[in-house]
């Protein structure tokens, strides 16, 4: 039987595998460590990282929706100085791409991460994570805005030395136009999606289920919006795409590889099966040996369309 | 800590809503300590789609542990339905456990329903002092029987909210009726388990005395393992911490770590 | 037992309890009728209606996704002069309020479906679904643009005798600027959500599993993003609100009911149970029966905000 | 048409991964013909959320009627799971049914695979005249008993993709081969039901020898009753009427109606 080859490259960056963890549900990767290889995975997506630590929202923080789950952790994070000191040590030990995922409140928060991390090794690569609230323009979150996206990419580009992969929201009109602009601002690659904005309410107590009130849906309930969003990023732009968003086995995962995008990432699926990332790398390669196909490149954008 | 699909022994009724689970695993059984928890994945279909959190209540030989739970709703419900044969995910042990008293203290182990269940764990291990188990239902048809679950050698005393057995009122009044009488004796160590009101009182009561006391705590929770912050609580401390992760802090707290007034 | 009173009011509409059948999910109403009886419903909201007859999609129209579906029937309908000749005599001998859900594919259309229902009696309110593409705008929904949803609103009102209801569409960055376009248009309601767009692949045959590739995503999967909307427009609009989406059970209603919405639509469940409907109505009055609420509207925008 | 919540009377395995589901409503029973089918409400939870479309393919006494389904995926696979006692909410009678040959015409039935379902029932209900039974099936080990089924009246003649049982080929080619023998004789009716390709098939060569033919078919469907339009198939004549309805047009066709260059 032929072994097929599931190598892929985003970019200069090159996956072992086209399966990362994605950011916020895989801690730092340690938490997983006992339980399971990582060097087995694409590559990790590490926690949201800010220049300062921050305690994140009162709880409850978590509430489930139907095939669904809410979240408003409130991008909780060590920041970068303690990340510096106390993560990276760790992380370069690893043999797998390693992506910190960064966010800020400000334009220029954003490019003080990127900054702090340059020169840093066993950091694959960047990916900007502009779906949180702008205070500097009332609150809406920068991935709302076309030019406010492409404004973060430049600054986050200027600073960093590693590949700049960008987060898009999928709260938005046209996600299209976000692409185009972070595109044409030189991110070196796209991934989504982030969460859908959700809210559930306890009839009993009349009172939202989060304390933050609304919050991040995520889980096979939002996988349909995802594909759709992916397929038309993937006709829209031509840096490599990476697919997020209600992966829970590896037929989810191919649903995205044919789509167009380059690789995926893995969320949720996580909670329910810590293993899930690996599972699905074992589904593809039994999927693609099966029908004898010798490089999971020949999956990647293979859609016929009606 | 390990991911395993464990074979389901028993799955068996032991009162109203109530079963007693037993799932065979050597190392997790091994490696449990009492106020440890598992992470268990009730159902094969996407929906409900989290893990559920449950105390581990005891080991039985050296490939057997324990989960005694409530029905409450659609995943548990689920989870009832398990056949001895079936398989079913579980990870674990998680979280930190109690600490064990010295032997100079008196243990007061006080429950409130389901949360006798990892107490049930505790007692066995520290069987040998002489300990005090307290156990509080809202009613008489609640009373776990000690014998349905193998553990006759515990005898709790026994309160219920309407009468209908034992004291009449809240679990903490046998608890503050026995530190009084207490009080001379062995400096005494308070563990708790229960619904937050009761455990607020408890706490109360202990910090106001300054007496030691550990509370296992519950809250919603996503990956178990520290990795999804979902089951923050406040600390009494911001400016050290501001948040605690009761899957891995927790979900046994220092009486002292945790504000109180803001859960 | 006190009798809960369930009336609600819509702007002039009277509804004799909050809970309609929402647009394409329930036909004429007659499809139904056999089964249950549907003056027991607050109203019905038929099949989308356009000025002349539409063939639709071609198949595969429908596929099922986690805790939701994806359609993309293509508003086929029989056109207005066939409505009003086979469909209204039989409509006008309902005891409850008929809602006609109408669309076009350019502002002169929605003006003449408008013009042609005005007179007609036994209809109790227009529904006006901008979610569909705008031919002489690239195809974008009307809904998507505030300025093009204003404008096909008050073009519907000028011609429009009835009390006019717009439909949103969710898949916008601000929904609370396309509310905000709409009551300055002098819409009398508006109702929210209209479905998701979204996408599934047939990962062995490599094709999108909908003919028309992408469709709209309905069911329990979107609720979390429907009672967010609502309880996002509730609080910027005057205007009476009906919450729909992912509506199941009387549970599912009482969160659109107390987050602020004045009714709701109910769907995807009328395919699941054909006596959703009414299933709700009784869960909801048993509901306030057991908390002894006298009537309805003590659980309208009851929600405790933390 | 009823929406009733029906008792399970029996689920029974009758073949691989087959089994005949036995469900009690009066109501259904009386009025289901030929032709029809149910929608069944195979899961109680959210997930998977609709129904499913199942032909009915016979009654028993005055209040049973039956299901003869297959284990395709997650929906059959629950159904498969159901036990006596169970209630489960089933629509129906649905759709419009066979129309039945005259006392002149010879009734050739073919069927594919599951497609025997509503041609069972159709057998039943012409019982007495010389009709033909053609049942195709991939393997020997999935041909239907008969007697299981509790039809051992009907004697199907049989024909295997491998050839490990009867003709080996599609079972269209024993279609053909009748209607050749056959062509002397009365004036011969087919009714088909199974997979895409031997109906395309079918419809084809009775198209070409202009032979009346009744086909059933199958799309995705989520109300059943004409609401939705989701189960749309292109007619042959467009100018007329660009599409059907499967659920309320049909499931049975007349060959000649659908343009099957669009299936
Ligand atoms: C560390 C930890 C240990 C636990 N140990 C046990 C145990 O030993 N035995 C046991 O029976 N339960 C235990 N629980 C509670 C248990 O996890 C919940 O009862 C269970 O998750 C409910 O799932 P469900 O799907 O049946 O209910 P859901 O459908 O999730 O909820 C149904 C109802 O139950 C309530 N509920 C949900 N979660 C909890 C909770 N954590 N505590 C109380 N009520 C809840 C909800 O508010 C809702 O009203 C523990 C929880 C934690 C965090
Ligand atoms: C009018 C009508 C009558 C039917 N009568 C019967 C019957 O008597 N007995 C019976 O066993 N089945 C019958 N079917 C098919 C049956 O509805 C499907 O097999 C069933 O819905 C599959 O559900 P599932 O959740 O198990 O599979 P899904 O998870 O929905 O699908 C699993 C796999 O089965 C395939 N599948 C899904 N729907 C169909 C379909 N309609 N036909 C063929 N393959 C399908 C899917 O493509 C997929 O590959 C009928 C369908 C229709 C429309
Ligand atoms: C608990 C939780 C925390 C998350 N934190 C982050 C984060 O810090 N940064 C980020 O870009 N995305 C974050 N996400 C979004 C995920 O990375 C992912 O984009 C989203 O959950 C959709 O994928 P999924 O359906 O597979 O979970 C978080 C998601 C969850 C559920
Ligand atoms: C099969 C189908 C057809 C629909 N047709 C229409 C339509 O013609 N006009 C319209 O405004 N909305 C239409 N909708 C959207 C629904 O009215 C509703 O807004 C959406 O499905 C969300 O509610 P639900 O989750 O309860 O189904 C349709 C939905 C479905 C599933
Ligand atoms: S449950 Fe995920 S961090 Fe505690
Ligand atoms: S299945 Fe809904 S119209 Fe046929």
């Amino acid at each position: 039987m032929s072994v097929t080859d599931l190598k892929v490259t985003i970019g200069s960056l090159e996956l072992k595998n086209p399966v990362l963890t994605a950011s916020g549900t895989f801690g730092y990767g340690q938490e997983f460590s006992s339980i399971m290889d990582l060097n087995l995975l694409g590559g990790i997506v590490v926690k949201g990282l800010s220049l300062k630590p921050r305690p994140g929202n009162p709880p409850p923080r978590i509430v489930e929706t139907p095939c669904g789950m809410l979240n408003a952790i409130g991008l909780a994070n060590i920041g970068l100085e303690r990340f510096l000191k106390e993560k990276v040590p760790w992380l370069q030990e690893l043999d797998t791409a390693v992506v910190v995922n960064i966010y800020g409140h400000s334009i220029d928060e954003y490019s003080a991460v990127a900054e702090g991390l340059r020169g840093v090794d066993g950091i694959s690569a960047i990916e900007v994570n502009i779906s949180c609230p702008n205070v500097e323009y009332g609150g809406m979150a920068f991935g709302t805005d076309p030019d406010v996206s492409a404004r973060v990419t430049e600054k986050v580009l200027e600073k960093s030395d590693k590949p700049v992969i960008v987060k898009l929201s999928p709260n938005v009109t046209d996600i299209r136009a976000v692409a185009m602009a972070v595109e044409k601002a030189g991110a070196h690659a796209i991934s989504l999606i982030n969460t859908l904005t959700g809210m559930a309410i306890d009839i009993d107590r009349r009172v939202p289920r989060l304390a933050n009130v609304f919050g991040g849906l995520s889980g096979p309930a939002i996988r349909p919006v995802a594909v759709y969003m992916v397929y038309q990023v993937v006709r829209t732009v031509n840096i490599p795409v990476i697919g997020v968003g209600g992966i829970m086995d590896y037929r989810d995962a191919l649903e995205f590889l044919i789509a167009g995008a380059h690789a995926v990432q893995v969320g949720t699926a996580n909670f329910v099966n810590p293993e899930a990332g690996i599972d699905i790398i074992e589904g593809l390669k039994k999927f693609c040996e099966d029908r004898k196909i010798e490089s999971i490149q020949d999956i990647i954008g293979s859609l016929v369309n009606s | 800590m390990y991911q395993q699909n464990t074979d389901v022994i028993f799955n068996k009724r032991v009162g109203p809503e109530t079963f007693l689970l037993g799932l065979r695993s050597g190392e997790i059984a091994a490696e449990a300590a009492p106020g440890q928890f598992v992470m268990i994945q009730v159902s094969h279909d996407l929906n409900p789609l989290l893990r559920r959190p449950f105390s581990i209540c005891g080991t039985q030989g050296d490939d057997l542990f324990l989960v005694l739970y409530r029905v409450v709703g659609q995943g548990t419900a689920i989870l009832s339905r398990a056949r001895k044969g079936d398989r079913i995910p579980v990870l674990g042990p998680l979280g930190r456990g109690f600490e064990f008293p010295d032997d100079q203290q008196k243990p007061l182990l006080v429950a409130g329903g389901m949360g006798t269940a990892p107490l049930l764990f505790l007692a066995q291990a520290i069987e040998s002092r002489d300990m005090i188990f307290m156990a509080g239902y809202r009613s008489a048809d609640e009373i776990l029987s000690m014998d349905e679950i193998g553990l006759s050698n515990i005898e709790p005393s026994i309160s219920t909210d309407d009468g209908t057995a034992g004291h009449k009122g809240p679990v903490t009044e046998l608890l503050e009726a026995q530190l009084s009488i207490n009080s001379a004796g062995a400096p005494p160590v308070v563990f708790a388990c229960g619904p937050l009101p009761m455990l607020k009182r408890v706490a109360r009561h202990a910090i106001d005395h300054n007496i030691p006391c550990q509370v296992s705590l519950e809250t919603t929770m996503a990956c178990g393992i520290g990795a999804c912050q979902g089951c923050a609580v406040k600390s009494s401390s911001p400016e050290i911490r501001p948040y605690y992760h009761v899957c891995q802090d927790g979900p046994v707290f220092d009486v002292k770590a945790i504000d109180w007034k803001a859960l």
